[in-house]
């Protein structure tokens, strides 16, 4: 068996006395489309951070490629896009600036191109020179998941992208992520839309209260079995 | 390294493309030190017999407290939506992000600087500029962008933010003070260049210590 | 643990030893200074205290630097611990040099405070530390805090240096001691005193090194306490 | 017929020369829960805005039970509770610090019991001393729907209540909603999740391009045809 | 107009408590004053022979400093998530806002003034505080404020920013601060007191304009 793409191992994450994931193991194949549920604040964009190398651990590892990230975090920074709650984008530049600034922090080859395309795609390139400032939240959202999408990374940690998305853009969205980065590419993603997240996955995880509480391939579960199998194991999802 | 260096340009680009836009920075700096150096004028004018004894106190205090406002904002345009997330996810040495930072500090403050001197030549009405001088702030300017775009990293991730800034930044930025406004006075009073060379030796000095202290640190301050 | 402890015990017996040793140097065998107008000469002795406060401060500073440093490069708490604790006892100490120094100055120079140079340089590395422990007070995150807080150690050491060379290059009331020959004149010791210098600055430094290690073994205690709060979920 | 508790007359607003509501005319009758669907910058913030006087429009006048909001605004936003965006908070206020303030400034009795009975229906008052600052994007969302409620006002407007919310959150608005209010409770409200919103509406109003393109009743409007129907309306649905 | 006070009440309240939770600030503040007035000392201890005739200098430029670092936040506490929209929809004549964050304001740069003057009594070695002096400087600051509030509400507006916050808060504190100087100076001079009358009457007329125009104004400053 080959080492997987991403290993998470006995990790663990407090806010000072407030502990939010409690020893989380998993691991991850290169080219699988994992999506996460879970009730509001079970850890899930915690968990996220930390695998983006936004957030340290407090304790166990995460190894990518079978490489601490702690010990190579820029390496590994190359092959991670990230769309989170913020947009990670300036107010005070236009749709096409903020790309372009991100072209640069990746030395993207051709970013002209590649920002056309991504506009084009997210239907933004008749806007791109109004400041995002201006922008409605769905196009701020979109930017963001062009942001994220920018340098092509295999790894792809999606925080609720689908958030604010119209019909019509979340499913612009769903084909966006099923081309990019060819058949290797990961996809970590949350999101409260069950059966969004299960036409994307292959795997669905649920967190609950910092722990992993399912686990198993999408192909074992059936569309209108999503919402029973959630309440079983979420529980009645108080927030911890 | 042209890769460090495009990265050291495209965050300059950006801080220097938000300014442009907002002009938020700049304006509450220059207006700052138009109402300081005018209210220094006023003050002295009625009491002290020769104002331009003032001249090297009023330069310095002027820039350092408008330089601290200016500070505080440094990190402000990143809290937007996030962004500073954003710089840290780039895959490049944190320190390229530190040097785009402090170089748009810097411009910010010199730019402040190239309105203040002529203001304070008129209001003072003796023309106290000349080549050194020039020199001389550029160097003073250049050790205190450097330690405030860092500190002003330290102080956004505090609970007081802003106001912690000044508290950091002046004990530590004394040294320098001390010695911009001891070779003022030495240009002011007309002493030879050789005399103050231990002070321009002295500014150089912590300069390049601070610089290299706070490429060393920054990936510190910016972690969470 | 009961190892370090008696190493603990022993060092504050050493401490005590020494602090008496000092004393006695300081005041019964050290002669009085014949340079200075007699009836400032009981008052000169201060110096006895005064330069080895002064000295440990700046001492213990260092030891904060260090620590600061191998904090940000090994993140062991270990070392955010002797920071925290050896940047307190330099504030004690530099507190105590300036009280000292404060009663030496009413005689010597006929008032408690004057900014001279060096007076206010040494005010500035007190503000220096005062702002070090604001800046932690001003975090919550313990990992953070112990974090900005080493940066912002490092570079606040970075001007005491200062400190020590402002009387060597300003023009100032402050006397001098360690110097260039042709400056030591007015205030030289002589032999007798200076040995007594000497070992007063050899127990300070023994007093400051036991402090030290209580101080941590205590900090020690105060991370254990806050880890028992945690699991207590107190 | 009685006067409509909201009338809307001839709506314009434009950004610049971005002309974003192309002249709107609508009439809301009280007790009526209307859901408006559209695309990513289609004019639906923009509109709820200058309903709840956040907003002045470029021309064109509201009424709310006969009065021009332009004349008394004050009088009107003691109605009025938002649910924007913005969750509307202040980060380094806790969660019941939050609460008690708006309380104060709409000059609540007996604050404290609405507070508590707020913050257990949301399922945070066991975290009400803790900063907003520290919550996770759900848990504001819940925040920002305790705080439109406060008040208990008869009109409600809400731009994507639902987002961040889990299922069960997203269930417990549902039902928060209903009984708010009593029998008079008037309900504008935006989403993307178009199943969520039918469940909600007695009447559907799509929004696209700054022009209302198909408004009808609810119950004429069958679950399965919800996205055809939103296909059919909204067309292409780029960002305009 | 209970509704009203209490109004103001809540939002003074609110401010208080998001600055009181960081429990440092007053020691920040107080550090922050200690550092200006060395800084200052530095700055003129070599050159003016007398150091007292920069005290109403000093004082002024350091109340304005901390003042507009204070004036800076009124208003970003409430970008934090759009509460400033929060407050807009509070069923109330929103000057009860303005008043409410003016009066948070004028109390921080009030109590950073309590700190300042004593410390500068000390630095200087001077005791110029008088009864007066304390009534003109309580008045010089409630303009300071009434002004500095509105302004700080105009730069979280963007599209009014970048064209008023300069080119109206600098004339417009001028003639405040020259009275307040003028008036300091003449204390320390030791005028009569019938002689200061006309700098006290200007602060308070001006003081009155400001405060009945942002009255006025607020709402037009804030709404979209
Ligand atoms: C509040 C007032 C004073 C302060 C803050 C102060 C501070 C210091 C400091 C920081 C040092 C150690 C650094 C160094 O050795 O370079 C020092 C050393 C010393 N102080 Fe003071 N001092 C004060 C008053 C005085 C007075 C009044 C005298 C005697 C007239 C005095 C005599 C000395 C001497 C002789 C040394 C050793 C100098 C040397 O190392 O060469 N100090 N003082
Ligand atoms: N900086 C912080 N300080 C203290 N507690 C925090 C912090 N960040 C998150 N938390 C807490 O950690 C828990 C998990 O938060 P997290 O944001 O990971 O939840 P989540 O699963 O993403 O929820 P949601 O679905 O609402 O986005 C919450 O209880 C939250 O209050
Ligand atoms: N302040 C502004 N300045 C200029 N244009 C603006 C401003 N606010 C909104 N717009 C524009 O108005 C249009 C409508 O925005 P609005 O926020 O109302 O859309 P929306 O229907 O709420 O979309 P979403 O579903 O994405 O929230 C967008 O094209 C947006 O760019
Ligand atoms: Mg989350
Ligand atoms: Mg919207």
């Amino acid at each position: 068996m080959t080492t997987p793409l991403i290993e998470v191992v006995h990790l663990r994450k407090a806010f000072g006395r407030h502990r939010v994931l409690k020893g989380i193991d998993m691991s991850i194949e290169a080219g699988s489309s994992v999506v996460m549920f879970g009730p509001n604040g079970a850890g899930k964009t915690t968990f996220l951070r930390i695998l983006s190398t936004l957030s340290k651990p407090t304790s166990g590892t995460v190894r990518v490629s079978g490489v601490d990230i702690k010990n190579n975090p820029e390496g590994i920074r190359q092959y991670l896009g990230l769309v989170s709650h913020a947009p990670l984008l300036y107010d005070d530049l236009t749709a096409y600036e903020n790309l372009r600034f991100y072209a640069r922090l990746y030395d993207l080859d051709a970013p002209h191109d590649r920002i056309r395309e991504l506009l084009e795609r997210v239907g933004l390139w008749h806007r791109r020179h109004d400041l995002v400032r201006t922008f409605s939240r769905g196009m701020v959202q979109r930017m963001a998941i062009a942001r994220a999408l920018l340098h092509n990374p295999p790894i792809l940690l999606l925080d609720e992208p689908d958030t604010g998305l119209d019909p019509q853009a979340a499913e612009m969205m769903t084909d966006l992520l099923r081309e990019i980065g060819g058949s290797e590419r990961t996809i970590i993603m949350t999101t409260h839309h069950l059966e969004r997240g299960l036409e994307l996955a292959d795997r669905v995880v649920m967190l609950v209260g910092g722990l992993i509480v399912f686990d198993a391939p999408a192909s074992d579960i059936a569309y209108d079995q999503l919402r029973p199998l959630y309440d079983q194991y979420v529980g009645e999802g108080a927030v911890t | 390294m042209k890769r460090y260096l495009s990265v050291v340009w495209a965050v300059l680009w950006k801080d220097l493309r938000i300014e442009l836009r907002s002009k938020d920075i700049f304006t509450s700096m220059a207006v700052f030190a138009v109402l300081a150096v005018m209210i220094f004028n006023f003050a002295f004018e009625l009491r002290v017999p020769d104002k331009t004894v003032v001249i090297p106190g009023v330069l310095w205090v002027t820039i350092t407290f408008s330089g601290v406002l200016g500070l505080g904002r440094a990190f402000i345009s990143e809290k937007d939506r996030g962004s500073i997330a954003g710089l840290l996810l780039a895959p490049v040495d944190r320190s390229a992000i530190y040097f785009g930072k402090m170089l748009a500090s810097l411009i910010f403050i010199l730019v402040v600087e190239a309105f203040l001197l002529p203001l304070m030549v008129i209001f003072f009405n003796t023309n106290f500029i000349s080549l050194p001088l020039i020199l001389l702030l550029f160097l003073g300017t250049l050790g205190f962008a450097a330690v405030g775009t860092i500190f002003s990293g330290l102080a956004v991730n505090t609970r007081t933010r802003e106001i912690l800034l000044p508290v950091l930044l002046f004990p530590v930025m004394l040294p320098v003070l001390m010695a911009g406004i001891r070779a003022t006075i030495g240009f002011m009073e007309g002493d030879a260049l050789a005399d103050m060379m231990k002070w321009f030796n002295l500014i150089i000095f912590f300069d390049i210590l601070y610089i290299v202290v706070a490429y060393l640190t920054f990936d510190y301050v910016v972690e969470e | 643990m009961s190892l370090s402890r008696r190493l603990l015990q022993i060092l504050n017996f050493v401490a005590l030893i020494a602090m008496l040793i000092a004393l006695y140097m300081a005041l019964i065998q050290a002669p009085d200074a014949i340079n200075v107008d007699p009836s400032i000469r009981p008052a000169q002795r201060i110096i006895y205290f005064h330069v080895p406060s002064a000295w440990s401060s700046m001492l213990a500073f260092f030891v904060a630097f260090v620590a600061s440093i191998l904090y940000l490069v090994t993140k062991h708490v270990r070392w955010d611990i002797w920071a925290r604790s050896a940047a307190e006892l330099g504030i004690a100490f530099t507190v105590a040099a300036i009280i000292s120094g404060s009663l030496w100055a009413k005689p010597a120079w006929n008032t408690y405070w004057t900014w001279d140079p060096r007076l206010t340089t040494y005010t500035i590395v007190l503000l220096l530390y005062i702002a070090y422990f604001m800046l932690r007070g001003a975090i919550d995150e313990p990992s953070r805090r112990a974090r900005l807080a080493a940066v912002y150690g490092i570079f606040a050491f970075l001007s005491v240096p200062l400190t020590f060379m402002s009387i060597r290059w300003w023009n100032t009331i402050h006397p001098v001691i360690v110097d260039a020959p042709e400056n030591t004149s007015k205030f030289g010791l002589s032999p007798n005193m200076l040995t007594a210098f000497m070992v007063t600055n050899a127990a300070f430094v023994i007093l400051f090194v036991t402090l030290l290690a209580n101080r941590i073994s205590l900090g020690w205690a105060e991370e254990r306490m806050d880890a028992l709060k945690e699991r207590l979920n107190f």
